[in-house]
C-alpha cells in the first residue's frame, strides 16, 4: 500500500506537466481511501530524495510541487525543440521588476518611476502569461486597476515565494547634499561648459 | 508594435543579453563605436534605432550619460550632463517627436535645476530643497529597479532554462479535449485584426484564402519527404480535374511562394521538366544577380 | 561522465512527450562528443531496470524509446485531468486563427502581429491537438518553422476545403457583433470583480 502511494504519486507528477499541491494529489484517491496530508509529504521528501544524482528533480514551487529535468543538463535538452523560447524585453522586464517588489501598484505608477509610458502590448503579455493580477482598485480619481504578481509568476521563475526573489539593489542615502563644494565645482564647468551650450541652442533655431 | 521585442539581443546560447549595452554593441553602418562621436554626427536613421532599442526612457539615457563618465549618481555634474542630454534630444527631436515628448519633459527639468543652480544664492533660499535631490531620487530609484530587472531576467525559468517532466499518461487520450467553436476562432481572427489594423490593408482583402491553403498544400509535398525539401515536378502540382480555376489557384499560389522565396523553381534545359525546390542559396543568387542586372539595364 | 550521458538521456526522455530514437538522443550532445550507439542503449537499458516498481516504466516503441506512467496507477493518474477547464484560452485561439488565415506563417510572423510572446505551450497544444503541422521552414536566419492548418482542423469545424472559411468582411461583421455583446458582459464582470477585489485586499493586510 505504502509504495502504492508512492508510485502514484511520482506517476502524477512525472505526468502533469504543471504542479500539484497536496490537495490536488489527495483528490487522485477516492473519498474513502484518500492518504493524509503528513503521508502525502512524507513520500514527496522521499521522491526528493531520490532524484538526487539523477536526470529529474522534484522541487517545490508557489502553487505546489513539480518535477523538472536537471537544470544542469537542460542545454541538452533544450536541443530536442525546434523552437527557441519566448523572449522578454528589457521593458517587460523593468515593469515586471516594478510590480513585483511595489505591489499592488497601478500602472501610472510604474511609468511615473520608469519615466516613460508603459506599452498596452506588455499588459497584456503579463496578463497573457498570469504573470500578474488585479488587486481591486485604487481609490484616487480614475480608480487605476493595481496589479500584483501570481503565483504563477512565481512558479515560472521556479519559485516557492516572493522572498526568495533577488533582493533589490541599496539605495545610497542622498542625505544633505554638500551644496558648497559642489556648486563651486559647477560654476567653473559652467562657464567653461556656456559655450558649448550656445552652440546647441544655435542649431536648434536652425 | 514589434518594439518590445527588438529590445532584447541574443547571445549564442540562447539567453539574452541583459547587461547594460555598451556603446560598442551598437554597430552602425557595420561598424563598431569605441564611443559616441563627439559631434554626435550620426545618420538619423540609425541614431533612431539606437534610442528606441538602448534606451528605455529619459532616465534611462541619463543613467547611461552619468556611468559613462564613470560618476556616482550622488555626484552628477548637472551642467555637463545637461549639455550631453540636449544633445541627443536634439537629434530625437530632429526624427520622432512623439518619442521625443518624454524626454523632453526631462530636459526642461534638467534646465530648470540648472538655472536655479546659478543663481546667486539669498538667505531665503536656504531653506528650499537642493533641486537636484529629486532629480537623483528618481535616478536612483530607477537604477534600483533597472538592476532588478536584469536579476529577474537571469532567474532560470521555464522554457528557456527549465523543463518539464511530462510523460505519457497511459489512457490520456480519453482525456475530453477543448470544445471550440468556429465563431470563437472567427472572433479571435476578428479581434487580432482589428488591434493590428489589418482591415485596411487591400493586400489582405482581396486574397483568396483558397490560394493560402494551396500554398500549404505545395510546401507539404516538398517538404512530406524529407526535411530539406525534394525536388517536385511543376506538373504534377496540378490536377487538371479541378477545371480551369483550380489550375489558376495552384499556379497563384507557386507564384506566392516564389515571391516570398518560399520555394525555388528550376528547370535543366529548354523546353525541360520544370522542378520546385527549396529555395537553395544558388537561387537566391541568381535572382540577386538579375536583379544587380535589371538595375543596371534601367540606368 | 558516463552519469552525466545517463542523466541526459533520462532527462530527455521524461521532457520530450514523444518516443526518442537512438538517433535522436544522439543529437543531443555536440558533434565531437556525441556517445556510441552502444553506449546510449546501454544506458537505455539501464533506466529501464532502475524502473522496476517505481511510478513509471521505460518501453520501446515502433519509434524509439518512451517512458510513460506505469500501466497500473493509470486510474489514479487520470484522475489528473478530471478536474481541468475545458476551455482554450484566447491566445491560443488568435494563434490559430493567425495560422488559419495567414498560412504559411512562422511563430515570429504570429509575435509581431500579435504584439506579444506566443508561448511554447500554445504551439505544442495545437501540435497535439493536431490542428497544424510544420511546413519546412522559412529561408532566413534561424530558418523559423512555418505553420499551416492541418485536415483535421477542417474535419474538426466540418469544412472541406479552407475556402469554406468566412471571408474577412463576414468576420469583420462578426466581430462588431460581438463587440457590443462584448461590453455589456465586460461590465458585468468589472462591477463582480471589484466588489471580490476588495476581499482580497483585506485578506493581504491581515
Amino acid at each position: 500500500m505504502e509504495t502504492n502511494l508512492k508510485n502514484i504519486v511520482e506517476g502524477a507528477l512525472m505526468a502533469a506537466g504543471r504542479p500539484l499541491n497536496i490537495k490536488s494529489l489527495k483528490a487522485l484517491f477516492e473519498e474513502n481511501s484518500q492518504p493524509e496530508r503528513g503521508e502525502i509529504l512524507a513520500v514527496l521528501q522521499e521522491l526528493q530524495q531520490e532524484s538526487q544524482g539523477r536526470g529529474y528533480e522534484v522541487v517545490e514551487v508557489a502553487s505546489g510541487w513539480r518535477m523538472q529535468v536537471r537544470q544542469g543538463i537542460s542545454t541538452w535538452i533544450n536541443r530536442l525543440w525546434d523552437e527557441k523560447p519566448a523572449r522578454y524585453s528589457k521593458a517587460l522586464l523593468e515593469t515586471m521588476a516594478l510590480i513585483t517588489y511595489r505591489q499592488p501598484i497601478t500602472r501610472g505608477e510604474i511609468e511615473e518611476i520608469r519615466g516613460v509610458a508603459v506599452s498596452s502590448n506588455i499588459m497584456k503579455t503579463l496578463h497573457e502569461r498570469e504573470w500578474i493580477r488585479m488587486l481591486g482598485h485604487r481609490d484616487v480619481p480614475g480608480r487605476p486597476a493595481m496589479y500584483g504578481t501570481s503565483k504563477k509568476f512565481l512558479d515560472y521563475f521556479g519559485l516557492k515565494t516572493l522572498e526568495e526573489m533577488p533582493t533589490l539593489m541599496e539605495i545610497k542615502e542622498i542625505g544633505a547634499l554638500n551644496e558648497d563644494l559642489d556648486l563651486e565645482k559647477e560654476e567653473k564647468v559652467d562657464s567653461e561648459k556656456a559655450s558649448g551650450n550656445i552652440k546647441i541652442k544655435e542649431d536648434e533655431t536652425k | 508594435m514589434s518594439r518590445d521585442f527588438s529590445l532584447v539581443e541574443e547571445q549564442q546560447d540562447g539567453r539574452i543579453d541583459s547587461s547594460p549595452i555598451s556603446i560598442k554593441d551598437i554597430l552602425i553602418e557595420g561598424e563598431q563605436l569605441d564611443e559616441l562621436p563627439k559631434d554626435l554626427y550620426i545618420p538619423p536613421d540609425a541614431l533612431k534605432v539606437i534610442l528606441e532599442n538602448t534606451f528605455e526612457g529619459p532616465l534611462d539615457l541619463l543613467l547611461y550619460l552619468i556611468r559613462r563618465q564613470n560618476l556616482d549618481i550622488l555626484n552628477i555634474e548637472i551642467a555637463e550632463i545637461t549639455k550631453q542630454y540636449m544633445s541627443y534630444v536634439e537629434m530625437m527631436r530632429s526624427i520622432n517627436l512623439e518619442l521625443a515628448a518624454e524626454y523632453l519633459v526631462m530636459a526642461a527639468m534638467l534646465a530648470e535645476i540648472k538655472s536655479r543652480m546659478l543663481l546667486p544664492r539669498h538667505e531665503e533660499y536656504e531653506d528650499e530643497d537642493d533641486p537636484r535631490a529629486e532629480l537623483i531620487r528618481r535616478l536612483q530609484e530607477y537604477e534600483q529597479f533597472k538592476q532588478a530587472a536584469e536579476d529577474i531576467g537571469e532567474l532560470p525559468r521555464l522554457e528557456r532554462d527549465i523543463n518539464l517532466v511530462e510523460i505519457a499518461a497511459p489512457e490520456r487520450s480519453e482525456r475530453p479535449e477543448p470544445e471550440v467553436e468556429l465563431q470563437s476562432l472567427l472572433i479571435a481572427f476578428s479581434d487580432v485584426l482589428k488591434r493590428a489594423e489589418l482591415f485596411n490593408s487591400h493586400h489582405i482583402q482581396r486574397e483568396p484564402l483558397s490560394i493560402r491553403e494551396r500554398m500549404t498544400s505545395v510546401l507539404d509535398s516538398l517538404y512530406s519527404i524529407s526535411e530539406d525539401g525534394e525536388f517536385v515536378e511543376f506538373s504534377t502540382l496540378f490536377d487538371v480535374k479541378e477545371g480551369r480555376l483550380g489550375v489558376v489557384i495552384t499556379l497563384m499560389a507557386v507564384l506566392e511562394l516564389i515571391k516570398e522565396m518560399l520555394i525555388g523553381i528550376v528547370q535543366s534545359e529548354p523546353y525541360g521538366e520544370i522542378y520546385i525546390c527549396h529555395p537553395s542559396e544558388k537561387i537566391i543568387e541568381e535572382r540577386a544577380i538579375e536583379r544587380i542586372d535589371d538595375m543596371s539595364e534601367g540606368q
